[in-house]
């Protein structure tokens, strides 16, 4: 197999895959392996997710948490290949006309359910001693978030950039709770299917070789380094100082190194064991998913759940190399 | 000359062959399900594309006779409920307004010469593009939905109800002023009678794009419903819950569309046959 | 066709009489844009006369009907009413039974007459209540039992035949005591069997209600049979190469009874013309 | 319906030819469902007679010509081509021209009548090209000049006269050389003026290409002139309480032209009744 | 009698007052419209609810106007066209599947029998509750967007054909049969061509649908197009994006249904009047 298809959706952590499709990094690295990728931007997240789990993609961004309830709860034995960065204030609880989080408490909470806005709101009402029963969660799309908002019957929503942004512009509202308060929870990542990953290293290799040499090119204030983000920027239909207000509160991994450090680590182990938990309580595991550990979930740090059903995989191998220098 | 003979064209099936050959499309589309499932479920246990049809039985007994651990609600009657509210809803403002509009420009010209050219550009207007809009002027509840779904076929029921009144013979209209009546009189004793089975048809014929803005609206901001559900649980590709969902989405439809034209013929015996 | 001008000075011998007629006209035209319909029709009708009206499809009758209903006006000459110019609206004092469609398909037979009598009132709906009601549902009941409906009074116009439908609008007219009654063809649908019965219904309602009744049919013989005055409409003049140039007027005007055999023979020829040819036709219409 | 059962008789007078009869019927009965339409209609017609015809609406005459034509069985009774049982579908040797909707809408005059030529070639189109196509068009053309539509020939039906159209639809039947031709009412929608000008093209045809005609007309008058055999139909018995508990049948088989003045009237009189009553009517129907 | 004594129901404006009547309307809502906007930006300066003309006319411009630095595309066009040839070719298919299935399923009962039930049934299923399952079988390509709209209007449009069909005097069948015809004659010949005004009718009649399918399909998984570019900016809540887009969008439908309009009268003179 020489032909690979991955798909990407618009979310702060994910346009270097626009600049590698139209700056011809990707095509680059596939020649040197010998491949061709394509890099196919999909509209819907959900979609995109959906799509890789019924085998039309080879490989699909997502977070850590949709990583383990949409592929992997669907027996798709999968890998992620990059953990790109994770979301330091991306993510955010907003209310309006309450400056606490407590102040929560019984409202209507707009989000989209199931997501890592959920999952968010979950942590958000831990950490004040509150729990989801607390307020009334109620299923909103993202793409009607922002507009929703400015009408008065929406008094809390979580959500993430640029809708975040785009709502704390409007008078009277507040940040509560970020997903800065818990970091490196929310993992944005480059997810790819593990039988094709293991047949083709290959895949892997000009994947991870791409993604860094991106990273290389747009950190900084180089012009060149503007030029990329302007372009990421407007492929978000935004312009450079919304995107880099937005990156702003995107922790990226800009080295392999720094991604390998909260791979390797145990605090992954916490943090997946946090999602497989409140991923269980919702019923996202399946129907008949008897524990959180339903699905295994393979790290550096060590296997949580059931080891004869492992189906999500934190592999550091290709970060690795990158590292070494080896792609 | 035996009936084998006769052209195709002149070949009429008799009513119980006529039920069978009806029958086996069906049949052949679930015989091509149940392989590919197997198919699919062979190759990966846990896949859900295409779940066996025992899964999807599993997952609607626990979502229609287990109440919800959460809410203490039997789910699926519940989504039922407030889908069939927010389309009763819908299509009730939509139909009365649609007769009012579509009675009144068809019936007085200086009124259609006035709202028909807005009514056209209305009827183009793409309604789930204008949703922010929407959000401004009504607010997000229950209100949202249902002004989505009267926007949306407001302008098919009123169009519909005009070229309905202006089909009634002019000479009704003639006969009923040599009787003396006065506009008002035409209106409400020849005009609305006569189009209120033509309304029916019409709410029918509509309640196609119902569903689709019900389905929209839902998907857009809610806490139950038929559509809501199933684009919850496409974010884990709850197969075996959406198929359900939407053959029961289909068999409502289905009642609903059969109970209205029973409701006609019921209420208007004499709209059955043609003119007077 | 084949008659000279000179036959057709018979439309002017319409005796001036002293009394205003109720319906006059003098020397209307109508025409739809380029298209001449009626041309010069001059007549005079006296309260209580039944005119036929006969000829040849689409040369005027029904648009001629339809200015004294007051839907169409002349677009020359003066049509007066009691003198007056004619309304420009149908009103209920010119009744009319139309070949279709003249009763309401969503009332049963008696609430179709019953609502004629509520659209006298001024009311915003015309419904009618209590004791009026009450009166006018009787009223109404006998008139139907007049025109021969007393045992059909529940049904819906579709469970009716053709020939109670048209009973039920000409009872609908009647009962609002109109002083000018408008038939436009209102046998032509008919079965002939029931036609005759028609026949005797109208005739019969002329006398007593006192009616003055226009009445178009495409039966010379019905039309001879039942008027008191005969109008043939055609052409006076024909261009072959422009068939709207010219109008049609009333080409015969006359007092039924008094017709010679020949001139009933020419007029049916002229209605019911039959040709037998032996050589091959060239190319005509 | 004043006749006695006697006169009756005169339709068993067909007398027996030796030559085999292209159309003969033994006892033919048609009802639906409940509903009797016709019953004990004995007929036997040879090759080149002109049959009119005649009778009440809705007693049947439009579903006999049905069965000659294939589209609807006798349910009891025989029905022979050439001594032969009837095909159950239309076929090119019988031709059919309604009142109405007889042409092709979507095509000009002459495509009506080409591609009734092409439709003669067991293809799957129909269409013809080269030489055929040539030739097709050629003998179209003739066939329209034939019947007066020369001129016309590339008007779409929309822009003819209702004469124009029928005269087409008559090209487009004869032009298949049908051995019977089915005429029902073919001129009652046109004018009387025009109606002449298709008798005289019918029997034209009829003698050129030595047709079997067969041609219902509601006028007598032009049943009478027009066949050289004329057929009422009527019901011999009448349940007035349940209207279709008999069927209809033939009446009267006339020779015409050995017609006596009285029974002519007679017939008309069952036609086209005129009765003036000037007592009230009770109800009827 | 004066004009003016005519009762309501026999007036009728003329040519001149009905164009200006007709055009009130509107002026009242862009007059609305500027009221509100104004009223809203005087509060909030950087409010993006309901921008200023002005606004909107410069975001357009700009995409109309100026090339995107990014692809060098004039994204409006660009936008435009995509959307337009899904359209097309959506609707494209499903004219011609409609037009196959309904006349065959119009013209030969046997047929009738054997599709007409499942048609029933598909037309009532929410094609948007099915898109989870539609992306999964045809992919995110564009053969998504372009089965969308074919599988959300072919029912519409079959089951109109079928009664266009229907509605074919039988006269016409079986004078065509007594000419000799064969069903596959009269299929190609007499009826195919008659069906085809009628054609072009329901292809006006379900784009209102097509553009509804459209835009819900452009909206989960496209890189541009109309509606891509609203559901892509309503994130940022761009209404004075979003309202033109809307704008043109129904112009756009307005001009392609005039054309078809037009087009129907060039094609088909015969079809304009009734039967013959
Ligand atoms: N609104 C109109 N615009 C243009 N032409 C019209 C209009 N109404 C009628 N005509 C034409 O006027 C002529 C006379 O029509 P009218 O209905 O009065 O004829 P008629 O004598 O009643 O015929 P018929 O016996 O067929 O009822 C016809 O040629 C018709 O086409
Ligand atoms: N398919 C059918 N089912 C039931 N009844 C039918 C059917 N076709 C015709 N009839 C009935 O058969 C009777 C005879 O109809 P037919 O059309 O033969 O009469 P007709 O003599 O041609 O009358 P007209 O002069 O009005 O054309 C009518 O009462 C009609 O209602
Ligand atoms: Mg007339
Ligand atoms: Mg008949």
């Amino acid at each position: 197999k020489d032909h690979f298809k991955v798909c990407w959706s618009i979310y702060a952590g994910w346009m270097p895959w626009a600049y590698a499709q139209e700056s011809g990094i990707i095509k680059k690295w596939g020649d040197k392996y010998g491949i061709d990728i394509d890099v196919v931007q999909i509209n819907d997240y959900v979609e995109s997710m959906n799509q890789y789990t019924a085998g039309q993609f080879d490989g699909c961004t997502m977070a850590n948490m949709d990583a383990l309830t949409i592929p992997a709860a669907s027996g798709v034995d999968s890998t992620a290949l990059i953990v790109g960065d994770y979301s330091n204030g991306n993510d955010a609880v907003i209310l309006k006309g309450k400056k606490h989080l407590k102040d929560i408490k019984g409202q209507n909470v707009n989000l989209v359910q199931f997501s890592v806005s959920h999952y968010l709101l979950a942590r958000a009402l831990a950490s004040v001693g509150m729990s989801e029963k607390d307020v009334n969660v109620v299923n909103t799309s993202d793409a009607d978030m922002a507009s929703v908002f400015g009408t008065s019957d929406v008094t809390a929503a979580v959500t993430w950039n640029p809708i975040v942004s785009e709502i704390l512009q409007m008078p009277n509202t507040y940040d509560v709770f970020d997903s800065s308060q818990i970091p490196g929870e929310i993992l944005d990542t480059m997810v790819v299917n593990t039988k094709t990953l293991k047949e083709n290293p290959n895949f892997g290799k000009a994947l991870v070789g791409a993604w860094y040499e991106i990273m290389g090119l747009m950190q900084g204030n180089s012009a060149k380094a503007k030029e990329v983000r302007t372009d990421m920027a407007e492929a978000a239909e935004t312009n450079l100082a919304g995107y880099d207000a937005q990156l702003a509160k995107t922790h990226m991994f800009y080295t392999p190194q720094s991604a390998l450090k909260l791979v390797d680590s145990k605090q992954l182990y916490t943090t997946m064991k946090h999602v497989a938990e409140f991923s269980f309580a919702h019923g996202l595991l399946g129907d008949g998913a008897p524990s959180a550990g339903a699905v295994g979930i393979q790290m550096p740090a060590g296997v949580f759940g059931d080891k004869n059903n492992i189906k999500l995989r934190f592999d550091p191998t290709y970060m690795q190399m990158a590292a070494d220098g080896k792609l | 000359m035996g009936l084998n003979m006769k052209k195709m064209i002149n070949l009429k099936p008799s009513r119980t062959s006529a039920i069978i050959i009806g029958l086996l499309p069906f049949v052949l589309l679930l015989v091509i399900y149940m392989v590919s499932s197997d198919a699919r479920l062979a190759i990966n246990p846990s896949d859900k594309m295409l779940p066996a049809f025992s899964q999807m039985g599993d997952a609607i007994y626990r979502m229609a006779f287990e109440p919800s651990r959460r809410t203490g609600d039997y789910v699926f009657w519940q989504d039922t409920l407030s889908s069939l509210g927010r389309l009763g809803a819908g299509v009730l403002i939509a139909a009365l307004l649609g007769l009012v509009i579509g009675l009144l420009t068809g019936a007085l010209p200086v009124v259609n010469a006035s709202f028909s050219p807005l009514l056209t550009v209305i009827s183009l207007v793409p309604p789930l593009a204008l949703l922010p809009i929407l959000f401004i002027v009504v607010g997000l509840g229950e209100a949202s939905k249902i002004t989505l779904i009267a926007i949306g076929i407001t302008p098919f029921i009123a169009r519909d109800i005009q070229r309905r009144t202006q089909e009634i013979p002019s000479e009704q209209l003639v006969k009923a002023q040599t009787l003396g009546a006065s506009t008002s009189q035409i209106l409400i004793r020849v005009l609305l009678p006569q189009i209120m089975p033509k309304l029916i048809d019409a709410i029918r014929l509509s309640l196609g794009s119902g569903w689709l803005f019900l389905i929209a609206a839902e998907a857009i901001s809610s806490t139950d419903g038929l559509g809501y559900r199933i684009f919850l649980v496409r974010r884990y590709l709850a197969m075996d819950i959406i198929l359900p969902y939407v053959a029961w989405i289909t068999l409502l439809a289905f009642l609903i569309d059969f109970l209205l034209a029973r409701l006609n013929r019921r209420l208007f015996p004499w709209s059955l046959e043609g003119g007077a | 066709m084949s008659q000279s001008i000179q036959t057709k000075t018979a439309v002017s011998n319409v005796k001036k009489a002293a009394v205003t007629p109720i319906i006059q006209g003098t020397n209307i035209g109508k025409s739809y844009g380029q298209d001449i319909i009626l041309e010069r029709v001059n007549v005079s009708v006296q309260e209580g006369e039944f005119i036929t009206l006969v000829g040849a499809s689409g040369c005027g009758k029904s648009t001629f009907l339809k200015m004294i209903l007051g839907i169409e006006t002349a677009t020359e000459g003066e049509l007066l009413l009691d003198g007056k110019p004619i309304p420009n609206e149908p009103g209920s004092d010119r009744g009319i039974v139309f070949q279709q469609y003249s009763v309401f398909p969503h009332m049963t037979v008696l609430e179709n007459v019953i609502a004629a009598k509520g659209f006298q009132k001024s009311s915003i709906t015309g419904y009618l209540f209590g004791k009026e009601k009450k009166v006018a549902k009787q009223e109404a009941a006998e008139m139907l039992a007049q025109v021969g409906l007393g045992h059909a009074l529940n049904r819906y116009p579709h469970e009716l035949s053709g020939g109670m439908k048209q009973r039920l609008a000409i009872a609908q007219a009647v009962i609002c005591k109109p002083r000018i009654l408008l038939l436009d063809e209102p046998f032509g649908a008919l079965d002939p069997g029931i036609r005759a019965d028609m026949h005797a219904l109208v005739l019969d309602l002329w006398h007593k209600h006192k009616l003055t009744i226009f009445m178009v049919t495409h039966d010379l013989k019905e039309g001879f049979y039942l008027g008191t005055r005969l109008w043939v409409f055609d052409k006076l003049r024909h261009d072959p190469h422009s068939p709207n140039a010219y109008g049609a007027s009333i080409t015969y005007d006359l007092p039924v009874g008094h017709m010679p055999e020949p001139l009933y023979d020419e007029i049916d020829q002229q209605l019911r013309p039959i040709t037998k040819m032996e050589q091959p036709i060239s190319s005509m219409e």
